[in-house]
């Protein structure tokens, strides 16, 4: 233990004069991570056998020592140094068996590994940069020639371009009825709709043809099934009470009119 | 090794000039490389000391006889070109995608939904006239033909969709298509009602209309 | 018009390919014109039918060797470069690079060697944030673009890098980069969770950020 302690403070007087060289320039680093690196770099050896807890002592010192100069430290150095106080505490001391969070090992190994990688990516980085570079050291053609560019137009939609193309006009005429040769039919509803709302204005008996809608009474096709529906549509409303139909003979005008309300 | 600059050229070509072939290489390099033909002045400042461009060029330019490049004089200076029978190579066909427009769109719904369709139909349909070049682009594009002729006054020619359209939207047959209930149910259409507009806009000219149109595009074909 | 188009390309598959001698001159010659690298299918598409560009670069690679430019691979696509021992003859062809920042470095070796990589990855190896400019400053060099998106929560995006980041540093492909299988074996290349809390970028709430990062990103686009 006292071999130890010694040790520790050998090592502890290593890192503070390390400490102090570093720490003219704690903007230097690039993080933590990056400032434990170079710390480990003073125990020399490779980064796989590298002793974590002196090298937490290592930090520690570090930031103490840049307490003490009044340094501010960016956070990430400080969230480090309380991490790096715990990892100690759990290196130094017995595990304890109520403890479920990974051991001081696990946690010293990791952040070996995660030195270990820096170092390798910094190395890998190093050895990318030192390779022939292309306007450095290897040339492309100078003088490329144009290559000249036909251009074709392929027109293109897809099946819900369309869809959505026909939903567009449908929806502003949605009323009609899908069919094509709609415009020469009217239903009855269409009749219907259109006698409840005019009949209210007839008081006296009127031909039902006055009824036909306008557009409707020149062609013979759209004339016969207007015809057709607003007759079915007079009957209906016949039948509902509403109107009284009457034809004086056959093949007369059939005449319609409001039947005067016998109860409210 | 403070020496001045001449002096320093003048023991450099006392070593030996690179070989002829480095020469060449590097005569090779340089014109690859260079945005502009270069002069021999300049190829002979840019070599090492002793280094004979002129020969250099003249050994490449024989390397380069029948290949796919050349070496070429431009004025007093030189530079490597592409050999003049390889210039259709120089073309790239792009084919551009572009999405059909808003009008052509509708009309070969219509024409998909319809059919067989006059152009007089269509305009029904979407209110507004068809222009010759929608209805061209279409009939270009092969995804519409012509059909029967309307068996009305003035015999208008029909548009139907072919294989072809059928093919690009992965249909069986136009039959497919939804229906405006299954458009609707998609989300498709709109259940908010358009404003305005009763049924049968310019409803008994229609048929005359039709009928103009087909006997001008009878006479036009 | 399609159907054309394939009897044409049948008729036209009947005639003979060029002579490999000829391929190659085409080969040649397109890659002398291009800058950048050709892909093999575009050399392709721009030869006769029936053409066999990848046969023809090997003759081509083969005939330059030793040259004073080269045919390099460069991904899926070839390119000719000159020779990089003769680099010294090229003062005036130099470009300057911006110089990179150690971080845009590392950066860069991070996104190569561990490629595709999110941005939480690369904080977690370098223990510190990554800033903004240092991705786009790569970005701008084309030396890395964009990779899929990462399928964990957040679904964070990836970076890889580009044809031009092979070119540029003369690699034939990212499995070329210098000593990746060594760094491979000795498993330095694995992604290895922390155990519990670890302070700096690569702590426990590094999922959740790199969440959010994704989601920012996703919305920036």
């Amino acid at each position: 233990m006292s071999d130890d302690f010694e040790e520790m403070q050998e090592s502890e007087i290593a890192a503070r004069l390390e400490a102090e060289a570093l720490i003219v320039d704690v903007d230097g680093f690039e993080g933590p991570l990056d400032l434990l690196l170079t710390l480990s770099r003073t125990q020399k050896v490779d980064l796989r056998r590298i002793s974590v807890l002196q090298l937490a002592q290592q930090y520690l010192a570090f930031v103490e020592r840049a307490k003490k100069l009044r340094l501010e430290l960016a956070a990430d150095y400080l969230v480090m140094a309380a991490w790096l106080a715990f990892l100690k505490s759990r290196l130094l001391l017995p595990p304890d068996p109520a403890d479920e969070g990974p051991s001081g090992e696990e946690l010293a190994a990791h952040l070996a590994f995660q030195l270990e990688r820096l170092q390798a990516m910094r190395d890998a980085a190093a050895r990318l940069m030192a390779r022939d570079q292309k306007g450095r050291d290897f040339f492309p053609r100078g003088l490329p020639e144009d290559v000249s560019r036909i251009r074709r137009v392929r027109y293109t939609a897809t099946l819900l371009d369309l869809m959505q193309g026909y939903a567009r006009l449908r929806t502003r005429d949605e009323f009609r009825p899908f069919v094509m040769d709609r415009d020469a039919v009217m239903t009855m509803e269409q009749a219907l709709e259109r006698m409840r709302g005019l009949i209210g204005y007839a008081g006296d008996w009127t031909s039902l043809e006055s009824y036909l809608p306008e557009g409707w009474e020149s062609d013979p096709a759209r004339r016969r099934s207007a015809t057709a529906a607003s007759f079915a549509a007079a009957l209906e409303l016949a039948k509902l009470g509403q109107i009284e139909i009457r034809q004086g003979e056959t093949f007369a005008p059939i005449e319609i009119r409001r039947k005067a309300a016998p109860d409210g | 090794m403070a020496e001045t600059d001449a002096s320093e050229e003048k023991e450099e070509s006392l070593f030996e000039a690179p070989p002829m072939g480095e020469q060449e290489r590097m005569v090779e390099a340089i014109l690859f490389a260079s945005a502009d033909p270069v002069s021999l002045r300049e190829l002979q400042a840019r070599m090492p000391h002793g280094s004979d461009p002129a020969e250099a060029l003249v050994h490449l330019r024989k390397r380069y006889e029948g290949r796919g490049v050349r070496l070429v004089r431009v004025g007093d200076a030189w530079a490597m070109r592409t050999a003049p029978d390889l210039g259709f190579l120089m073309q790239k066909e792009t084919v551009e995608t572009r999405k059909l427009s808003r009008a052509a769109i509708e009309t070969l719904a219509i024409i998909a939904y319809h059919q067989p369709c006059t152009r007089a139909e269509i305009e029904e349909i979407r209110g507004v006239s068809v222009s010759r070049g929608t209805i061209d682009q279409l009939l270009e594009m092969e995804w519409i033909r012509f059909g029967r002729r309307r068996m009305t006054p003035g015999r208008p020619v029909t548009y139907v969709v072919t294989q072809e359209f059928l093919d690009h939207f992965g249909l069986e047959s136009a039959r497919d298509l939804p229906g405006l209930k299954e458009l609707r149910a998609a989300g498709l259409l709109d259940s908010r009602p358009p404003p305005g507009q009763m049924p049968g806009a310019g409803d008994g000219e229609e048929e005359e209309e039709e009928s103009l149109e087909g006997q001008s595009e009878l006479f036009e074909d």
